[in-house]
């Protein structure tokens, strides 16, 4: 399968033949239940994938492949499509030796299997998980085509697990003393990252072995994850082992030589976490080609690492004018949501963006005024307004508008 | 405890020892001994230059490590290079502003493909040998739990850092509260130019592969056929 | 991968054999990214499976395949996994040379290419889809052991669609007459379903392609389906071809000769599509062995076809005691809804039971009450309370309780 | 139309009546025509009676279409034997309170692995097949567009419908609003036995295979080893 036609309805003189010759599928016997024990997308799916971005890792453990949002609907994010970062390649664990370690101001160290674990109270959370470095290759100009580059270092998820707080006070936590939690993968990087106690303490951080109803995906962590809420996903970890309670942060490699954005005075900021409120029309979207003029629905998605979208407004002429679009129920905390706005496209060029709004009253900058503060080379947190350019031909284009 | 009867069990001090390999800027974690810029020679090249290049320069499986650093920087703890817009790459030296990091990596990531398989010994050395490389270290040097901290004091960027930002949950770091950005939601007659200031080169067209292939075949559009020019 | 025994961290000495010697994969390099375009559960994982029950239907294209409920977490129902029902085989169809045709009593017959369709305003919800033939095999007796095969067909996914109601009026529908719509599928059983007007009119019935962020899958009607909220799956009509709204219902095979609900009395209850509230606990269930006494958390599914569950209530020892669950959010309409609630299992036999209520104010019915108003004979709408007896070697049996 | 401009186009005429082929119980939608018993006992052997046996009485592939009914159940359109709990099965014949119902299945599904392939004499006469098997119309019976309705009046069970509940969501059906079934939510000392009245008997432990094979591997618990019997 790669690529078809424009599908219309033929100009009608007895009909369609679609319609005047039933197919196959209405006079035959069609597959048997459970072909599949466990299912997949059809084959003229095929072209929906995750992929890397030529050049722009020099290996591919230490990489990273983009969620193909363009071909996505709502907010869940099929997990076979969930994007991936990895720093030293994935591994499919076993999860009966997977061992828990929650140590550092604790009365008792602690170990727990999956299945003691997996006993406990758990809740069931849809949030989004964001690369700090999504939109990274932007900064400066425009250097990837379609969405899937630009923003697929993005998704969407139910997630199950323990609330952290509840395994802290089971070893007996000094919650005084202990101001920030290292979290350390069991995989070769044993990725460590200093933990926000905030939100371990508010209940939002949770040791999460499930996903979209499923058990976590090898590529995501599988036995067990950190899932912290609004955080960027590097501090996700992944193959959890061990959890440290501790008075000082850790300066952790990615927490000293990546993950840090530098500012124009040569200056990193260090424990950049959140991410803040943005969004991004995804149809229709850089790459993409309008059939035809005439109605559309404008739909993208809108998140905060800082609570829940308010408001999402839509321009079609580059930012001058904005409308406000519909909102996508249930909109939850830092969770993605679903935006709609109706356009009929007269056939002119045509600059689409997307600016959302938080609950705490943030509103999502233009590049200019990222720019202004933090100059072009911070890499990381690029939550700029997206700007995708409707040609005359129907051709979408990723561009940057002064 | 007393409300999740049967759940987890005491760690051992062996298990403890296993697992918690963890090094902080304050040193907390880091086991006792020592490690020559010598011996560290060795090391990294029986078991580090194939990727990192002979002087940590290679671009071949990630970005240099060393490089862009001054004598200068060591005094000042801050990369001049950093400011600069034409510098055309950020090293690993350039960046780091704790040597903690660096030893605390290599112990637990490195070599990449058989990451803690090496001594405390090697860590040591092959430290202070990339500490060496960047001029902070000289060349007899021994590196070890000692004097470490001294080190610190000479490290490029150690000032290099600054958590004055709205992006840390909590009040641990003492940052804002007020996000640095502050923009507005004009609705109408915004002043903008609305003008196209970048956008791929025609011929950057198939770079990604052919967009039509990464679309869906059905949908209110289609994915663009980048193996033709533009409105071929 | 098949059975394994029970993992607890071993009695430490020393210490733990999974902590003190490292894993590989703490010691190794790991799988590059894209090894999977579209990516797969864990290989630990394949137990987790939706299957058959053997004997219940006499071909596997007019049958259906169980939702391993015991193993999932969280409401979403992962696509692969979803349950399945064909009355004539599932098909793959091509989504260029598929049309959707609305007739009757409208001004203008109209046809629809999936590009037209796709470019219409769409919502995208959560909804359960439950077949009324669900438990239909325990009306009488205890017939199969676990939850797969007593509730599996049962899942929930995010749908996105074009609400119906625009598709009418595009078509210039005559909403005064029209009382009824039917809906037709394009397979070999072009299952006919007559479809309530009042969801139509209320915007809940959609024209859905997109099923938990993708297209739906195959098994499940790509690429178009109707989702009727909080009517039984059949109603659901798969691979859509047509809908026409007429002034009367249409006693459609599966409208008069299933689907049909026999009274005592030897009546059949006809147009029976509402699920009622009902509710199952799936952790512990039947067919499990709990491996210890101590500390469990019991967790299941609540739902109603007329809204949002308001409570659910767990009792431990057969009905006679009952307190009232977690209920985790969002709470949705027409939605799975997951409940937990703590015990501490003394190794005595138990037997657990969960009751759910909505915001109408119904409650879920015992097996006693149901029956002594339907008797036992209906086959659907079976939303009685599930009894799973936990013995005292830890095994639990799906039983019926007096 | 004006709302969303250039989606959707008008059917043809041609294309309607390829597609709209439903058959309501006023026969709305059913084409003239007419097929008689003698030629829908061939239709029957020919194509019918491999699946569902040569007298609608197989269970090979699906429940029996034919049986159970009585000529009194004719009289009354009611069929006895939806009373009896102790009659095995229920087939077609017995349940089906519409004749339509039969016209427009055949018609659209059946032959199972080529539906759609009979002609309009065809569904007629093999229809009439069905119902001279259940002894509802002669042997010498050719049913057409002009006397469906007076077979309609002799269907065994035409009068064995209720829409008289709360499950079709509108008023359209004249249902009740209340539901029939009235818990409340008891929350101790419930009046229940809280005894076993029913569970499956060991022997039938492994029919529905090994469970714990059908159990995830870790977990609060795992599935039964039902190879081997209760408590081995
Ligand atoms: C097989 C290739 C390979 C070998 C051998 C190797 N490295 Fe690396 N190293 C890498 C890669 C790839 C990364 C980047 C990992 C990531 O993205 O997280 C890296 C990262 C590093 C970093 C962090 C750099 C930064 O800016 O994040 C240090 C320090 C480092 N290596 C030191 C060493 C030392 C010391 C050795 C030998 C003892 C070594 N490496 C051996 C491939 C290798
Ligand atoms: C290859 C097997 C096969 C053949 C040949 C076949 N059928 Fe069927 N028939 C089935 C199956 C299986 C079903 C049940 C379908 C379902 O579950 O929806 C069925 C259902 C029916 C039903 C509905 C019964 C009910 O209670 O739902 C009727 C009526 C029927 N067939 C009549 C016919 C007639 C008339 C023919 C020939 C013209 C025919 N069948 C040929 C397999 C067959
Ligand atoms: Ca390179
Ligand atoms: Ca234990
Ligand atoms: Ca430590
Ligand atoms: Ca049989
Ligand atoms: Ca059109
Ligand atoms: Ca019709
Ligand atoms: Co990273
Ligand atoms: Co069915």
């Amino acid at each position: 399968v790669a690529t078809a036609g424009m599908a219309r309805a033929a100009t009608p003189g007895d009909g369609d033949p679609a319609i005047l010759e039933l197919p196959e599928h209405s006079r035959g016997l069609g597959q048997p239940v459970v072909t599949d024990g466990y299912g997949k997308p059809s084959k003229w799916e095929a072209n929906v994938q995750r992929r890397q971005s030529p050049g722009l890792t020099q290996t591919r453990q230490a990489s990273v492949s983009f969620a193909p949002l363009q071909s996505l609907f709502g907010i869940v994010t099929p997990s076979g499509l969930h994007f991936e970062r990895h720093h030293q390649g994935w591994w499919d664990i076993d999860p009966s030796r997977h061992r828990l370690m929650v140590n550092g101001l604790v009365k008792t160290p602690r170990v727990f299997t999956m299945d003691e674990i997996m006993r406990l109270p758990s809740v069931s959370r849809f949030h989004f998980i964001e690369c700090g470095a999504n939109t990274g290759m932007e900064w400066g100009n425009v250097a990837v085509p379609t969405c899937q580059y630009t923003h697929g270092m993005l998704s969407c998820s139910e997630f199950t697990g323990v609330p952290l707080i509840t395994l802290l006070e089971l070893a007996g936590a000094d919650l005084n003393k202990g101001r920030f939690v290292l979290a350390e993968g069991a995989d070769g990087s044993s990725m460590t990252r200093t933990i926000p106690m905030s939100l371990v303490r508010s209940g939002e951080v949770l040791v999460a072995y499930g996903q979209n109803g499923e058990m976590l995906r090898p590529e995501n962590g599988y036995p067990l994850r950190l899932v912290v809420p609004g955080v960027q996903g590097v501090s996700w970890v992944k193959y959890l082992r061990r959890l440290e309670l501790g008075d000082q942060p850790w300066g952790t490699k990615d927490e000293a030589v990546h993950y840090v954005d530098l500012l124009p005075d040569g200056t990193h900021r260090q424990y950049t976490s959140i991410q803040e409120c943005k969004s991004v029309v995804t149809t229709p979207s850089g790459g993409q080609v309008l059939l035809d003029k005439g109605f559309y629905s404008i739909s993208g998605l809108a998140w905060s690492g800082r609570g829940k979208v308010k408001r999402v407004d839509v321009s079609v002429d580059g930012g001058r004018n904005w409308r406000t679009a519909r909102l996508q129920d249930p909109v939850m905390s830092k969770c993605l949501t679903r935006f709609n706005i109706d356009w009929v496209w007269d056939g002119k060029p045509a600059i689409i963006q997307s600016r959302a709004m938080d609950d705490t009253g943030y509103v999502q900058p233009s590049l200019r005024q990222l720019r202004e503060v933090r100059g072009t080379r911070s890499i990381y947190h690029n939550n700029a307004v997206q700007s995708w350019l409707v040609q005359e031909s129907g051709e979408v284009k990723n561009v940057q508008v002064s | 405890q007393d409300r999740f009867p049967g759940i987890g069990r005491a760690a051992t001090p062996a298990e403890v020892k296993a697992w918690d390999i963890d090094v902080r800027p304050d040193f907390q974690g880091l086991p006792k001994g020592s490690g020559s810029v010598a011996k560290g020679m060795e090391v990294w090249e029986g078991k580090c230059a194939s990727c990192h290049g002979v002087f940590g320069e290679s671009n071949e499986v990630f970005n240099p490590l060393v490089g862009g650093t001054t004598d200068e920087d060591i005094k000042t703890g801050r990369v001049a290079n950093l400011k600069r817009t034409d510098y055309p790459g950020r090293t690993t030296l350039m960046k780091v502003p704790t040597v903690s990091t660096l030893w605390d990596y290599i112990n637990r990531a490195m070599p990449w493909d058989a990451p803690k398989s090496l001594s405390t010994e090697e860590v040591y050395a092959v430290t202070a040998y990339m500490l060496n490389l960047g001029g902070i270290v000289p060349d007899n040097f021994v590196l070890s739990d000692a004097n470490i901290a001294q080190v610190q004091q000479r490290m490029p960027n150690r000032n290099g850092m600054t958590t004055a930002h709205a992006l840390w949950p909590g009040g641990e770091l003492k940052g804002t509260t007020k996000p640095d950005v502050a923009a507005t939601a004009c609705m109408s007659n915004c002043k903008v130019e609305a003008k196209v200031t970048s956008l791929l080169p025609d011929h950057a067209r198939n770079a990604h592969g052919n967009l039509a292939e990464q679309n869906r075949l059905v949908g209110a559009q289609r994915g663009t056929e980048t193996t033709r020019p533009p409105g071929a």
